[in-house]
């Protein structure tokens, strides 16, 4: 799997740790000067501050050399997953549809929060059950989704809002949207940290099911040991 | 721009007091150190790097009571940060930074480069940052300015330790109406790294290249002189602004880059230093001080951000996410080409020297020449007057309070009321202290607690002191403050290692601030060495006082524990329904 | 009612890294004609009519929106609005 | 050398938080005479005359400055430079 490292990322290590040594999954920092993912069964954007978060989150981060390589791998139908700042830039790539605003609280926000996983049938979230309620860390200042109400619809529509916040909404997202795939189900864009939450050490494992989705697609090769 | 004065109008006109030397220190230099007199730029050198922000002069005697060694240590105080042995070849590195001034006059931006400062004390060590806690002190909530002062300060240090990806894993935050002109800001930093890496902030071998990495230097924070004081005073009038402006995506890109080097090319490196307080004078100078070397300088050479700056002013100058390297001769092309990958500008600025004199060029004109030692070893020594305060006179002679009645319950909901005791979630969950996977306790226990990855270990930290308690007895209240710490890491699993400090108080020339000062560390001291954990790093803040009306002495204790078995760790909760409390101690 | 439209800015001599590293991105995108771009922000303050409007959007400016360390700002009536 | 001004907003149907935050401060602060407040940012961009220079803003806006799905710009030649 590639790890896309972008300046300013900084939750390029805690994806890759969570794939290597908690899943065992090969995996391999990918620069964003880069313009080839050959090789490659699954990308991941990981979090972090691309660029300072000047402009606007994602913003810049979306000219990158490698970002075309990213359209087409998505295009072919393998898996692109994006968390936190890899979500903004999802959106602001067109990836996927709609934007992420600043908080309502117009404040960084980091904790714990509880998601219904919405639509269980996507190769990030088949691991887990329809409707669960599970626990995952957010840590953000802009990820109140937004986008207009026809594209609303439609992704209610298309069964794309795979996670919604369960209980109390963080940042004043539209229909409690935490995570949308787009209309082929193999782009994922979620705020809250999966990654964050794989160890039984650090008090969560709720996020570790969303990479053994991803491993249950049987595309993945299990690292060599 | 001022225009400049010459030697002899400065011996005259005396510009120096207000750049805070004194009159016996610059005969001191011009008729001991130098035999000539200094001129306007090299006035200025000695005036910020004689500072007792840059030079301790007056609390260096009182420091030297501080137990500095033990078998753990690898990097006592003096270079950027302490280091310790943590076994299996690695080690952890720390210190703490105050921003209380900065952060009184601009909070968001004081409080930020304050965290900025502090990260690149840890990374020029050649450790990765693993760790960010503060000590924040502020008046009482209720006043509006109170109120602005903790929303920018706290958003100023989440700003910066989110963006760099470091986690803030803890801290203190108390509330004191002596606070209220003179907000604390006290930020550390905890990094972990391999023994191997670990990298000292020198210039040695004659020929090897000074070389400037990372932001472009601007007039930012030059101290009293080119900006009068009348700017702060009314800052609206102006057009002109001193307030340095953190970038942390350029401190993540720096610090990326430092480590590749730090890390993979040691073989080009051979001294590395961040431009902190009094910027690059005395990053350059303290790296030829320490390895007794000369140097010289071509100020033409230095990134500039603005136009027309003079010698004193790129000298002096704090702009941030700066750093200067020693590097090997003939190395110069690769080190360049290593921080363009980052988008980063290296630039040769120098040379090490024979001899032991430190020389600037400017436009064609030889600005300095002075002896290196002439700026950092040669200051003079201030011996501070020691008074104990007559509140603890009086207080001596009056009878002991004895309690009489109690209230426990109503006690103890008012004690859960106020502000200093109540819970801090409101700001702890503004910082991000979860980025890098290993925060295993956050805010909200005694002391956090990291993994250390691929090993079975953990780190536990904490920030303590009581400000109140040394108000009212420096020594016990120093004592109390170690000995804070040290049982907020014990009940957290881990064993002291060592500790770091910001030590903040009022004016050291008032004696009783000096006794204060001197009083509390000594208590301090005491229960170092009784708990043999030694005092790795630490920085000094002084004159924290609004009209005239000093802070409580605080100092603040930044300590790291070592836990073997990072399973064992222990957190403040209560567990089970049923299970005994034990009250242990007396 | 009036609007009037106070614009913010840094001072003159204040880094901004913002502004910086979006005339580099502008720049590698294709626009080498652009020299660079300066960030600021701006406010649309929609108020009834009062006789000391100037005064009012000066202590609005000073109390609230206007950071003066870094800061500084100017405004503009914008419309005549019934 | 031009100067231009892009100036950004929310569109009208997007929630800005920042603005009802302000509104309210500054109600709050005794000014009961504001009925509302919306920020926006703007852009001031310097650049080498060129023929075209409303598709070169329009680019460079459309491009990277603005994004669609929650904002709309406009923008003025601020004034003429050697
Ligand atoms: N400014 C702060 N930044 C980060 N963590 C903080 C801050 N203030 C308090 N905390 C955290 O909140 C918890 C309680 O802090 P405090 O009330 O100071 O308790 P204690 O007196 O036990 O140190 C601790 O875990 C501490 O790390």
């Amino acid at each position: 799997m590639a790890v896309v490292v972008f300046p300013g990322s900084n939750c390029d290590i805690d994806l890759y740790e969570a794939l290597t040594s908690v899943c065992k999954v090969e995996a391999a920092y990918v620069s964003y000067q880069q313009d080839n993912l050959a090789g490659f069964d699954a990308v991941m954007l990981p979090g972090g501050f691309s660029y300072g978060d000047y402009l606007r989150c994602g913003a810049i981060a979306r000219f990158s050399n490698i970002m075309p390589a990213i359209q087409q791998f998505a295009a072919q139908g393998k898996p692109v997953f994006g968390t936190c700042n890899g979500f903004q830039i999802l959106t602001e790539a067109g990836l996927l549809p709609g934007a992420l605003k600043q908080n309502d609280s117009l404040k960084f926000v980091c904790k714990t929060v509880a998601l219904r996983v919405e639509n269980n049938q996507t190769v990030f979230t088949n691991q887990y059950q329809a409707g669960e309620v599970i626990q995952l860390p957010i840590a953000h200042a802009d990820g109140s989704y937004y986008a207009d109400q026809e594209t609303l619809a439609a992704l209610e529509a298309n069964h794309q809002v795979v996670f919604r916040y369960a209980t109390e909404n963080p940042n004043g997202s539209l229909n409690d949207i935490a995570g949308i795939t787009n209309r082929r189900g193999n782009v994922l864009g979620m705020m809250p940290h999966p990654e964050r939450a794989v160890e039984q050490l650090l008090g969560n494992t709720d996020g570790l099911r969303l990479f053994k989705s991803l491993l249950a697609g049987q595309t993945i090769k299990e690292a060599a040991h | 721009m001022t225009k400049k004065l010459t030697p002899e109008q400065i011996q005259q006109q005396k510009p120096y007091l207000a750049w805070g030397l004194s009159e016996k220190e610059y005969d001191y230099i011009s008729q001991r150190l130098l035999g000539r007199l200094p001129n306007y730029t090299e006035t200025g050198l000695f005036a910020v790097m004689w500072s007792e922000h840059c030079s301790y002069k007056m609390s260096k005697p009182v420091l030297r009571e501080f137990p500095s060694t033990g078998k753990r240590v690898l990097q006592g105080p003096g270079e950027g940060a302490g280091i310790l042995d943590i076994g299996d070849q690695q080690a952890v590195v720390f210190k703490a930074e105050s921003h209380n001034h900065p952060s009184a006059v601009e909070p968001y931006e004081g409080a930020a480069t304050g965290v900025g400062g502090i990260i690149r004390d840890i990374f020029s060590m050649g450790a990765r940052p693993i760790a960010m806690l503060d000590s924040l002190h502020f008046g009482e909530i209720d006043q509006p300015r109170t109120k602005y002062l903790i929303n920018e300060i706290v958003a100023g240090i989440g700003g910066y330790g989110n963006c760099m990806g470091i986690p803030t894993v803890g801290g203190e935050t108390t509330f004191d109406p002596c606070y209220t002109g003179n907000p604390l800001v006290n930020a550390m930093c905890v990094g972990l790294m391999d023994q191997a890496d670990m990298q000292k902030g020198r210039a040695q071998g004659i020929g090897n290249a000074v070389m400037y990495v990372g932001a472009k230097t601007g007039r930012d924070g030059i101290h009293g002189a080119t900006f009068a004081s009348a700017d702060f005073a009314d800052d609206k009038e102006t057009q002109r602004s001193a307030v340095q402006v953190g970038d942390p995506f350029m401190e993540k890109l720096l610090l990326e880059a430092c480590l590749e080097l730090t890390h993979k090319h040691q073989d080009w490196l051979i001294g590395i230093q961040d431009m902190g307080a009094a910027g690059l004078v005395s990053s350059s100078c303290e790296m030829a001080a320490k390895a007794d070397s000369g140097m010289e300088l071509e100020l033409d050479q230095v990134p500039q951000r603005e136009p027309g700056m003079s010698a004193y002013e790129i000298m002096l100058s704090e702009s941030q996410e700066r750093m200067l390297l020693c590097i090997k001769k003939g190395f110069e092309k690769p080190v360049q080409d290593l921080f363009e990958s980052y988008g980063l500008e290296a630039v040769v600025i120098g040379r090490v020297t024979a001899g032991h004199q430190y020389i600037l060029h400017h436009q064609g004109n030889k600005v300095t020449d002075i002896p290196v030692s002439s700026l950092t070893d040669d200051v003079l020594e201030e011996q501070g007057t020691e008074v104990m305060p007559s509140r603890l006179q009086q207080a001596a002679l009056q009878p002991v309070w004895q309690p009489t009645e109690f209230d426990f319950a109503a006690t103890f909901y008012q004690m859960l009321q106020q502000p200093t005791i109540a819970a801090k979630t409101s700001i702890t969950q503004t910082y991000d202290s979860q980025v890098r996977t290993n925060t295993v306790v956050g805010p909200g226990s005694d002391a956090a607690v990291l993994r250390i990855r691929r090993t079975t270990k953990g780190l536990a930290m904490t920030t303590d002191g009581n400000g109140r308690f040394v108000y009212l007895n420096p020594e016990i209240g120093g004592k109390l403050a170690v000995l804070e710490a040290a049982a907020n890491l014990v009940a957290s699993g881990a064993e002291p290692l060592g500790i770091t400090d910001c030590l903040n108080y009022g004016d050291p020339h008032d004696p009783e601030v000096y006794w204060e000062l001197h009083q509390s560390v000594k208590g301090m001291a005491a229960a170092c060495r009784a708990l043999e954990i030694p005092v790795i790093s630490g920085n000094v803040s002084l004159y924290n006082e609004t009209n005239q009306q000093a802070i409580y002495p605080t100092p603040m204790v930044g300590m790291v524990g070592l836990i073997n078995d990072i399973q064992k760790y222990e957190t403040i909760k209560l567990k089970n329904a049923g299970d005994k409390l034990f009250l242990i101690g007396t | 009612m009036k609007k009037v439209r106070i614009y913010v800015t840094y001072k003159e001599s204040v880094f901004d890294p913002q502004g910086e590293t979006i005339t580099t991105a502008v720049k590698s995108l294709g626009f080498p004609q652009v020299k660079e771009i300066n960030v600021g922000k701006f406010f649309d303050v929609t108020l009834l009519e009062t006789a000391d409007l100037d005064q009012t959007i000066a202590a609005i400016s000073e109390k609230l929106l206007v950071n003066f360390n870094l800061e500084t700002y100017h405004y503009q009536v914008l419309e005549e609005q019934k």
